[in-house]
Protein backbone atom coordinates (compact mmCIF):
# COMPACT_ATOMS: atom_id res chain seq x y z
CA UNK A 1 0.00 0.00 0.00
CA UNK A 2 1.16 3.51 -1.19
CA UNK A 3 0.54 6.03 1.88
CA UNK A 4 0.74 9.58 0.13
CA UNK A 5 1.17 13.10 2.88
CA UNK A 6 0.96 16.98 1.81
CA UNK A 7 1.16 19.84 3.30
CA UNK A 8 1.72 20.39 6.87
CA UNK A 9 1.06 16.20 7.29
CA UNK A 10 3.69 16.09 5.05
CA UNK A 11 6.44 18.00 7.20
CA UNK A 12 5.13 15.99 10.15
CA UNK A 13 5.43 12.35 8.41
CA UNK A 14 8.84 13.38 7.20
CA UNK A 15 8.64 12.27 3.74
CA UNK A 16 5.55 12.87 1.09
CA UNK A 17 4.92 8.76 0.43
CA UNK A 18 6.39 6.04 1.61
CA UNK A 19 4.97 2.11 0.69
CA UNK A 20 4.04 -0.41 3.68
CA UNK A 21 2.70 -3.79 3.62
CA UNK A 22 -0.75 -3.83 4.88
CA UNK A 23 -1.15 -6.21 8.23
CA UNK A 24 -3.67 -9.00 8.05
CA UNK A 25 -5.66 -7.16 11.03
CA UNK A 26 -6.04 -3.48 8.84
CA UNK A 27 -9.27 -3.80 7.61
CA UNK A 28 -10.28 -0.06 7.06
CA UNK A 29 -8.78 3.57 7.56
CA UNK A 30 -9.35 3.43 10.97
CA UNK A 31 -7.49 0.20 11.94
CA UNK A 32 -4.83 1.52 9.62
CA UNK A 33 -4.27 4.51 11.76
CA UNK A 34 -4.14 2.75 14.47
CA UNK A 35 -1.54 0.96 13.09
CA UNK A 36 0.73 3.40 12.43
CA UNK A 37 0.26 5.14 15.47
CA UNK A 38 2.00 2.38 16.98
CA UNK A 39 4.90 2.15 14.83
CA UNK A 40 5.89 5.66 15.58
CA UNK A 41 5.46 8.94 17.32
CA UNK A 42 5.34 10.88 14.72
CA UNK A 43 2.06 9.75 12.87
CA UNK A 44 0.72 9.72 17.00
CA UNK A 45 1.48 13.64 16.10
CA UNK A 46 -0.34 13.86 13.06
CA UNK A 47 -3.47 11.92 14.19
CA UNK A 48 -3.86 13.80 16.94
CA UNK A 49 -5.09 16.58 14.91
CA UNK A 50 -7.74 13.75 13.43
CA UNK A 51 -10.37 16.30 13.11
CA UNK A 52 -8.08 18.04 10.73
CA UNK A 53 -7.22 15.36 8.89
CA UNK A 54 -8.84 14.73 5.36
CA UNK A 55 -8.16 10.87 3.36
CA UNK A 56 -8.47 9.46 0.50
CA UNK A 57 -8.14 6.34 -0.80
CA UNK A 58 -7.56 6.14 -4.68
CA UNK A 59 -7.93 9.66 -5.30
CA UNK A 60 -11.64 10.26 -3.84
CA UNK A 61 -12.29 11.51 -0.80
CA UNK A 62 -13.26 8.72 2.20
CA UNK A 63 -14.06 8.34 5.97
CA UNK A 64 -12.32 6.21 8.57
CA UNK A 65 -14.48 3.29 8.28
CA UNK A 66 -13.51 2.75 4.66
CA UNK A 67 -12.28 -0.77 3.89
CA UNK A 68 -8.88 -0.99 2.67
CA UNK A 69 -7.66 -3.31 0.00
CA UNK A 70 -3.19 -3.91 0.13
CA UNK A 71 -2.99 -2.12 -3.70
CA UNK A 72 -4.89 1.27 -2.23
CA UNK A 73 -3.28 4.38 -2.85
CA UNK A 74 -4.22 6.16 0.40
CA UNK A 75 -3.97 10.02 1.55
CA UNK A 76 -3.34 12.03 4.58
CA UNK A 77 -3.71 15.93 4.32
CA UNK A 78 -4.86 18.75 6.14
CA UNK A 79 -7.90 21.30 4.65
CA UNK A 80 -7.38 22.43 1.52
CA UNK A 81 -6.17 25.48 0.60
CA UNK A 82 -6.57 26.59 -3.03
CA UNK A 83 -8.46 28.68 -5.32
CA UNK B 1 -25.46 18.79 -22.38
CA UNK B 2 -23.94 16.63 -26.08
CA UNK B 3 -22.07 20.26 -27.15
CA UNK B 4 -20.94 21.48 -23.69
CA UNK B 5 -16.89 21.87 -23.87
CA UNK B 6 -15.41 20.92 -20.76
CA UNK B 7 -11.30 22.05 -19.76
CA UNK B 8 -9.04 21.76 -16.85
CA UNK B 9 -5.91 22.24 -16.66
CA UNK B 10 -3.21 22.27 -13.71
CA UNK B 11 -0.27 23.76 -14.95
CA UNK B 12 3.03 26.54 -13.55
CA UNK B 13 2.24 28.89 -16.39
CA UNK B 14 0.08 31.81 -16.76
CA UNK B 15 -3.16 32.27 -18.45
CA UNK B 16 -4.88 34.83 -20.56
CA UNK B 17 -8.32 35.21 -19.92
CA UNK B 18 -8.89 36.74 -22.81
CA UNK B 19 -7.85 33.35 -24.97
CA UNK B 20 -9.94 31.47 -22.59
CA UNK B 21 -13.11 33.71 -22.19
CA UNK B 22 -12.90 33.51 -26.48
CA UNK B 23 -12.93 29.59 -26.46
CA UNK B 24 -15.60 29.54 -24.42
CA UNK B 25 -17.89 31.82 -26.42
CA UNK B 26 -19.86 29.83 -29.11
CA UNK B 27 -22.59 30.52 -31.28
CA UNK B 28 -25.29 30.78 -28.84
CA UNK B 29 -23.76 31.70 -25.71
CA UNK B 30 -24.35 35.49 -24.75
CA UNK B 31 -22.83 35.29 -21.55
CA UNK B 32 -19.80 34.37 -19.96
CA UNK B 33 -18.71 34.97 -16.22
CA UNK B 34 -14.93 34.44 -14.76
CA UNK B 35 -13.32 34.58 -11.73
CA UNK B 36 -9.64 34.94 -11.18
CA UNK B 37 -7.70 34.93 -7.95
CA UNK B 38 -4.47 36.46 -7.36
CA UNK B 39 -1.96 36.45 -5.08
CA UNK B 40 -2.36 39.02 -2.48
CA UNK B 41 0.43 41.50 -1.33
CA UNK B 42 0.00 41.13 2.07
CA UNK B 43 -1.84 39.96 5.01
CA UNK B 44 -4.50 41.73 6.67
CA UNK B 45 -1.87 41.95 9.61
CA UNK B 46 -0.23 44.16 6.55
CA UNK B 47 2.68 41.15 6.83
CA UNK B 48 4.19 41.61 3.25
CA UNK B 49 4.10 37.91 1.28
CA UNK B 50 6.84 37.59 -0.84
CA UNK B 51 6.18 34.41 -2.53
CA UNK B 52 3.33 31.76 -2.35
CA UNK B 53 3.52 28.51 -3.44
CA UNK B 54 0.88 26.07 -4.43
CA UNK B 55 1.33 22.18 -4.18
CA UNK B 56 -1.62 19.92 -5.20
CA UNK B 57 -2.39 15.57 -5.77
CA UNK B 58 -1.59 15.30 -9.17
CA UNK B 59 -4.58 13.07 -10.29
CA UNK B 60 -6.97 13.68 -7.17
CA UNK B 61 -7.26 17.37 -8.35
CA UNK B 62 -8.60 17.09 -11.46
CA UNK B 63 -10.80 14.47 -10.42
CA UNK B 64 -12.12 16.33 -7.60
CA UNK B 65 -12.56 19.33 -10.48
CA UNK B 66 -14.45 17.40 -12.28
CA UNK B 67 -16.60 16.53 -9.56
CA UNK B 68 -17.14 19.64 -8.74
CA UNK B 69 -18.40 21.29 -12.36
CA UNK B 70 -20.30 17.97 -13.27
CA UNK B 71 -22.35 19.47 -10.21
CA UNK B 72 -22.96 22.52 -11.56
CA UNK B 73 -23.75 20.57 -15.00
CA UNK B 74 -26.70 19.11 -13.50
CA UNK B 75 -27.77 22.30 -11.77
CA UNK B 76 -27.28 24.63 -14.10
CA UNK B 77 -28.31 24.82 -18.11
CA UNK B 78 -24.84 26.04 -19.11
CA UNK B 79 -22.82 25.70 -22.39
CA UNK B 80 -19.08 25.83 -21.23
CA UNK B 81 -16.68 25.35 -18.53
CA UNK B 82 -12.90 26.29 -18.46
CA UNK B 83 -11.06 25.86 -14.98
CA UNK B 84 -6.92 26.45 -14.72
CA UNK B 85 -5.48 26.48 -11.55
CA UNK B 86 -1.68 27.46 -11.10
CA UNK B 87 0.61 25.25 -9.53
CA UNK B 88 4.71 26.20 -8.29
CA UNK B 89 6.01 29.48 -6.66
CA UNK B 90 3.90 32.86 -7.44
CA UNK B 91 4.68 36.17 -6.80
CA UNK B 92 2.17 38.71 -5.16
CA UNK B 93 -0.10 39.98 -8.20
CA UNK B 94 0.51 36.77 -10.09
CA UNK B 95 -3.50 35.40 -11.12
CA UNK B 96 -3.71 31.66 -9.55
CA UNK B 97 -6.92 30.30 -10.86
CA UNK B 98 -9.54 31.13 -13.60
CA UNK B 99 -13.26 29.50 -13.37
CA UNK B 100 -15.00 30.41 -16.56
CA UNK B 101 -18.61 29.12 -17.07
CA UNK B 102 -20.39 30.40 -20.33
CA UNK B 103 -24.60 30.12 -20.93
CA UNK B 104 -26.86 31.67 -22.85
CA UNK B 105 -28.42 32.85 -19.21
CA UNK B 106 -26.29 35.39 -17.29
CA UNK B 107 -27.94 34.22 -14.15
CA UNK B 108 -26.78 30.83 -14.81
CA UNK B 109 -23.16 31.57 -15.26
CA UNK B 110 -22.77 33.69 -12.09
CA UNK B 111 -24.50 31.00 -10.17
CA UNK B 112 -22.40 28.22 -11.85
CA UNK B 113 -18.73 30.16 -11.44
CA UNK B 114 -19.79 31.66 -8.15
CA UNK B 115 -20.43 27.70 -7.25
CA UNK B 116 -17.19 26.07 -8.61
CA UNK B 117 -14.92 27.94 -7.03
CA UNK B 118 -16.44 27.75 -3.63
CA UNK B 119 -16.52 24.31 -3.91
CA UNK B 120 -12.91 24.43 -5.63
CA UNK B 121 -11.86 26.51 -2.33
CA UNK B 122 -13.11 23.45 -0.12
CA UNK B 123 -12.85 20.03 -2.31
CA UNK B 124 -9.77 20.52 -4.61
CA UNK B 125 -6.49 19.14 -2.93
CA UNK B 126 -4.19 22.04 -3.32
CA UNK B 127 -2.64 23.67 -0.55
CA UNK B 128 -0.49 27.40 -0.06
CA UNK B 129 2.61 27.82 1.95
CA UNK B 130 3.50 31.89 2.65
CA UNK B 131 6.74 33.28 2.52
CA UNK B 132 6.75 36.22 4.83
CA UNK B 133 10.01 37.81 5.52
CA UNK B 134 12.39 34.72 6.73
CA UNK B 135 9.48 32.19 7.68
CA UNK B 136 7.61 29.67 5.31
CA UNK B 137 4.23 28.97 6.59
CA UNK B 138 1.19 26.63 5.53
CA UNK B 139 -1.71 28.49 4.85
CA UNK B 140 -4.48 27.90 6.91
CA UNK B 141 -8.01 26.69 5.59
CA UNK B 142 -10.52 29.26 6.50
CA UNK B 143 -14.04 28.91 7.70
CA UNK B 144 -15.17 31.41 5.88
CA UNK B 145 -14.69 28.89 2.74
CA UNK B 146 -16.70 26.67 4.54
CA UNK B 147 -19.60 28.71 5.58
CA UNK B 148 -19.82 29.75 1.49
CA UNK B 149 -20.91 26.38 0.68
CA UNK B 150 -24.36 26.64 3.03
CA UNK B 151 -25.58 28.90 0.16
CA UNK B 152 -25.99 25.73 -2.75
CA UNK B 153 -28.57 23.43 -2.07
CA UNK B 154 -26.13 20.41 -1.51
CA UNK C 1 -12.54 54.03 -1.04
CA UNK C 2 -9.74 56.16 -1.28
CA UNK C 3 -7.83 54.07 -3.30
CA UNK C 4 -10.87 52.95 -5.59
CA UNK C 5 -10.62 52.60 -9.35
CA UNK C 6 -13.61 53.15 -11.25
CA UNK C 7 -12.94 52.80 -15.18
CA UNK C 8 -16.17 53.53 -17.54
CA UNK C 9 -16.05 53.59 -21.24
CA UNK C 10 -18.27 53.50 -24.29
CA UNK C 11 -16.52 52.44 -27.67
CA UNK C 12 -16.66 50.94 -30.92
CA UNK C 13 -13.62 48.80 -30.76
CA UNK C 14 -13.35 45.41 -28.87
CA UNK C 15 -11.65 45.00 -25.65
CA UNK C 16 -9.03 42.33 -24.16
CA UNK C 17 -10.37 40.65 -20.87
CA UNK C 18 -7.26 40.25 -20.02
CA UNK C 19 -5.60 43.38 -20.30
CA UNK C 20 -8.52 44.72 -17.87
CA UNK C 21 -8.64 42.19 -15.50
CA UNK C 22 -4.82 42.83 -14.95
CA UNK C 23 -5.51 46.39 -14.51
CA UNK C 24 -8.02 45.60 -12.30
CA UNK C 25 -5.34 43.07 -10.30
CA UNK C 26 -3.92 45.67 -7.61
CA UNK C 27 -1.96 44.91 -4.60
CA UNK C 28 -4.24 43.59 -2.13
CA UNK C 29 -7.18 42.36 -4.32
CA UNK C 30 -7.27 38.72 -4.55
CA UNK C 31 -10.66 38.15 -6.41
CA UNK C 32 -11.83 39.33 -9.44
CA UNK C 33 -14.90 38.36 -11.45
CA UNK C 34 -15.94 39.43 -14.71
CA UNK C 35 -19.33 39.13 -17.11
CA UNK C 36 -19.04 39.26 -20.62
CA UNK C 37 -21.79 39.60 -22.58
CA UNK C 38 -21.80 38.80 -26.37
CA UNK C 39 -23.52 38.60 -29.42
CA UNK C 40 -25.81 34.93 -30.03
CA UNK C 41 -26.10 34.07 -33.42
CA UNK C 42 -29.80 32.76 -33.23
CA UNK C 43 -32.93 33.68 -31.46
CA UNK C 44 -34.92 30.87 -29.31
CA UNK C 45 -36.63 30.61 -32.50
CA UNK C 46 -33.97 29.55 -34.23
CA UNK C 47 -33.90 32.60 -36.66
CA UNK C 48 -30.12 33.21 -37.70
CA UNK C 49 -29.35 36.67 -36.74
CA UNK C 50 -26.50 38.49 -38.72
CA UNK C 51 -26.05 41.47 -37.06
CA UNK C 52 -26.71 43.27 -34.08
CA UNK C 53 -26.41 47.51 -33.79
CA UNK C 54 -26.51 49.23 -30.37
CA UNK C 55 -27.25 52.84 -30.05
CA UNK C 56 -27.06 54.96 -26.97
CA UNK C 57 -27.71 57.95 -25.49
CA UNK C 58 -24.55 59.73 -24.98
CA UNK C 59 -23.67 61.53 -21.60
CA UNK C 60 -26.48 59.43 -20.37
CA UNK C 61 -25.25 56.35 -20.60
CA UNK C 62 -22.50 57.23 -18.43
CA UNK C 63 -23.69 58.85 -15.94
CA UNK C 64 -26.20 55.97 -15.66
CA UNK C 65 -23.56 53.14 -15.19
CA UNK C 66 -21.58 55.82 -12.84
CA UNK C 67 -24.85 55.79 -10.63
CA UNK C 68 -25.02 52.05 -10.84
CA UNK C 69 -21.55 51.89 -9.87
CA UNK C 70 -21.61 54.13 -6.83
CA UNK C 71 -24.38 52.27 -5.60
CA UNK C 72 -22.42 49.12 -5.64
CA UNK C 73 -19.64 51.05 -4.10
CA UNK C 74 -21.65 51.78 -1.16
CA UNK C 75 -23.08 48.11 -0.87
CA UNK C 76 -20.05 46.32 -0.88
CA UNK C 77 -16.42 46.46 -0.05
CA UNK C 78 -14.52 46.40 -3.75
CA UNK C 79 -11.36 48.08 -4.95
CA UNK C 80 -12.13 48.58 -8.49
CA UNK C 81 -14.87 48.27 -10.75
CA UNK C 82 -14.41 48.49 -15.20
CA UNK C 83 -17.90 48.95 -17.68
CA UNK C 84 -16.89 48.72 -21.05
CA UNK C 85 -19.72 49.26 -23.02
CA UNK C 86 -19.13 48.24 -27.18
CA UNK C 87 -21.81 50.58 -29.62
CA UNK C 88 -22.28 50.64 -33.03
CA UNK C 89 -22.72 47.30 -35.73
CA UNK C 90 -21.37 44.13 -33.90
CA UNK C 91 -21.41 40.39 -35.76
CA UNK C 92 -22.23 37.20 -33.96
CA UNK C 93 -19.56 36.19 -31.44
CA UNK C 94 -18.77 39.43 -30.86
CA UNK C 95 -18.24 40.47 -27.24
CA UNK C 96 -20.84 43.66 -26.24
CA UNK C 97 -20.14 44.52 -22.82
CA UNK C 98 -17.57 43.77 -20.25
CA UNK C 99 -18.16 44.07 -16.43
CA UNK C 100 -14.50 43.64 -13.70
CA UNK C 101 -15.21 44.13 -10.19
CA UNK C 102 -11.86 43.53 -8.03
CA UNK C 103 -12.35 42.96 -4.12
CA UNK C 104 -10.21 41.11 -1.21
CA UNK C 105 -13.14 38.90 -1.65
CA UNK C 106 -14.73 36.78 -3.78
CA UNK C 107 -18.52 37.14 -2.76
CA UNK C 108 -18.49 41.17 -2.80
CA UNK C 109 -16.70 40.52 -6.24
CA UNK C 110 -19.64 38.12 -7.82
CA UNK C 111 -22.39 39.94 -6.44
CA UNK C 112 -21.03 43.66 -7.72
CA UNK C 113 -20.42 42.09 -10.83
CA UNK C 114 -24.11 40.54 -11.16
CA UNK C 115 -25.96 43.70 -9.37
CA UNK C 116 -24.08 45.68 -11.87
CA UNK C 117 -24.76 44.34 -15.12
CA UNK C 118 -28.36 43.37 -13.98
CA UNK C 119 -29.07 47.28 -13.23
CA UNK C 120 -26.96 48.07 -16.07
CA UNK C 121 -29.52 45.75 -18.39
CA UNK C 122 -32.39 47.74 -17.24
CA UNK C 123 -31.27 51.21 -17.11
CA UNK C 124 -28.03 52.18 -18.68
CA UNK C 125 -29.77 53.61 -22.02
CA UNK C 126 -28.34 51.22 -24.84
CA UNK C 127 -30.73 49.79 -27.38
CA UNK C 128 -29.95 47.11 -29.79
CA UNK C 129 -31.36 46.17 -32.79
CA UNK C 130 -30.83 42.91 -34.91
CA UNK C 131 -30.68 42.19 -38.15
CA UNK C 132 -32.19 39.05 -39.60
CA UNK C 133 -32.48 38.13 -42.78
CA UNK C 134 -33.92 40.75 -44.73
CA UNK C 135 -35.49 42.50 -42.19
CA UNK C 136 -34.07 44.63 -38.97
CA UNK C 137 -36.11 44.81 -35.73
CA UNK C 138 -35.44 46.33 -32.65
CA UNK C 139 -34.96 44.14 -29.52
CA UNK C 140 -37.87 43.94 -26.99
CA UNK C 141 -36.79 44.54 -23.36
CA UNK C 142 -36.97 41.67 -21.61
CA UNK C 143 -39.08 40.81 -18.42
CA UNK C 144 -36.74 38.26 -16.83
CA UNK C 145 -33.87 41.32 -17.05
CA UNK C 146 -36.81 43.47 -15.03
CA UNK C 147 -37.48 40.58 -12.27
CA UNK C 148 -33.45 40.33 -11.67
CA UNK C 149 -33.70 43.60 -9.94
CA UNK C 150 -35.69 41.82 -7.37
CA UNK C 151 -32.72 39.90 -5.53
CA UNK C 152 -30.94 43.04 -4.73
CA UNK C 153 -32.58 45.32 -1.77
CA UNK C 154 -33.63 48.51 -3.33
CA UNK D 1 -35.78 72.51 -25.73
CA UNK D 2 -33.97 69.97 -27.56
CA UNK D 3 -36.49 66.94 -27.40
CA UNK D 4 -34.51 63.61 -28.13
CA UNK D 5 -35.57 60.25 -29.14
CA UNK D 6 -34.25 56.72 -29.16
CA UNK D 7 -34.28 52.97 -30.89
CA UNK D 8 -38.27 53.28 -32.06
CA UNK D 9 -39.90 56.20 -30.60
CA UNK D 10 -37.33 57.65 -33.16
CA UNK D 11 -38.12 55.69 -36.03
CA UNK D 12 -41.93 57.13 -35.16
CA UNK D 13 -40.86 60.81 -34.39
CA UNK D 14 -39.52 60.88 -37.78
CA UNK D 15 -36.24 62.17 -36.34
CA UNK D 16 -33.46 61.41 -33.63
CA UNK D 17 -33.72 65.25 -32.31
CA UNK D 18 -35.67 68.35 -32.63
CA UNK D 19 -35.56 72.05 -31.47
CA UNK D 20 -39.06 73.66 -29.91
CA UNK D 21 -40.21 76.94 -28.25
CA UNK D 22 -41.63 75.63 -25.01
CA UNK D 23 -45.23 77.01 -24.94
CA UNK D 24 -46.05 79.26 -21.56
CA UNK D 25 -48.72 76.71 -20.28
CA UNK D 26 -46.21 73.66 -20.70
CA UNK D 27 -45.24 73.20 -16.78
CA UNK D 28 -44.05 69.76 -16.96
CA UNK D 29 -43.62 66.53 -19.06
CA UNK D 30 -46.96 65.75 -19.27
CA UNK D 31 -48.21 69.22 -20.23
CA UNK D 32 -45.51 68.67 -23.18
CA UNK D 33 -47.05 65.17 -24.13
CA UNK D 34 -50.14 66.92 -24.49
CA UNK D 35 -48.90 69.46 -26.27
CA UNK D 36 -46.70 67.61 -28.75
CA UNK D 37 -49.93 65.03 -29.05
CA UNK D 38 -52.35 68.07 -30.30
CA UNK D 39 -49.68 68.92 -32.66
CA UNK D 40 -49.12 66.07 -34.87
CA UNK D 41 -50.49 62.78 -35.27
CA UNK D 42 -47.11 60.74 -34.79
CA UNK D 43 -46.47 61.92 -31.43
CA UNK D 44 -50.19 60.63 -30.51
CA UNK D 45 -48.70 57.18 -31.56
CA UNK D 46 -45.61 57.91 -29.63
CA UNK D 47 -47.75 58.55 -26.51
CA UNK D 48 -50.11 55.77 -27.33
CA UNK D 49 -47.61 53.50 -25.91
CA UNK D 50 -47.09 55.59 -22.99
CA UNK D 51 -46.60 52.87 -20.10
CA UNK D 52 -43.12 52.06 -22.70
CA UNK D 53 -42.22 55.28 -22.69
CA UNK D 54 -38.87 56.18 -20.58
CA UNK D 55 -38.12 59.81 -19.88
CA UNK D 56 -34.96 61.59 -19.20
CA UNK D 57 -34.05 65.20 -18.71
CA UNK D 58 -31.18 66.55 -18.65
CA UNK D 59 -29.68 63.28 -19.23
CA UNK D 60 -31.65 61.60 -15.44
CA UNK D 61 -34.45 59.42 -15.23
CA UNK D 62 -37.83 61.65 -14.33
CA UNK D 63 -41.04 60.63 -14.58
CA UNK D 64 -44.16 62.52 -16.17
CA UNK D 65 -44.44 65.61 -13.06
CA UNK D 66 -40.96 66.40 -13.19
CA UNK D 67 -41.13 70.90 -14.05
CA UNK D 68 -39.61 71.55 -17.57
CA UNK D 69 -37.42 74.79 -17.94
CA UNK D 70 -37.20 76.21 -21.63
CA UNK D 71 -33.47 75.15 -21.63
CA UNK D 72 -34.35 71.75 -20.42
CA UNK D 73 -32.48 68.60 -22.78
CA UNK D 74 -35.63 65.77 -22.51
CA UNK D 75 -35.79 62.16 -24.35
CA UNK D 76 -37.95 59.97 -25.01
CA UNK D 77 -36.99 56.39 -25.36
CA UNK D 78 -38.08 52.56 -24.82
CA UNK D 79 -36.93 50.35 -22.67
CA UNK D 80 -33.61 50.19 -22.59
CA UNK D 81 -32.25 46.78 -24.43
CA UNK D 82 -28.15 46.91 -23.82
CA UNK D 83 -25.52 44.42 -21.85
Amino acid sequence: MIIKYFSWVKDLAETNEETIELPENVKDVEDLINFLEKKNNKYKEIFSKKHLIKIAVNKEYVNTSFKLDKNDEIAFFPPVTGG
Amino acid sequence: MNDLAVKIKIQEADFDTNYENNNLIVNNTGALVNFVGTVRGNLESSEKILSMTLEHYPGMTENEILNIVNKAIKKWKIEGVTVIHRVGRLLPGDKIVYVGVSSRHRQNAFDACNFIIDWLKTNAPFWKSEELEGIKNWVQARDEDTLALKKWNF
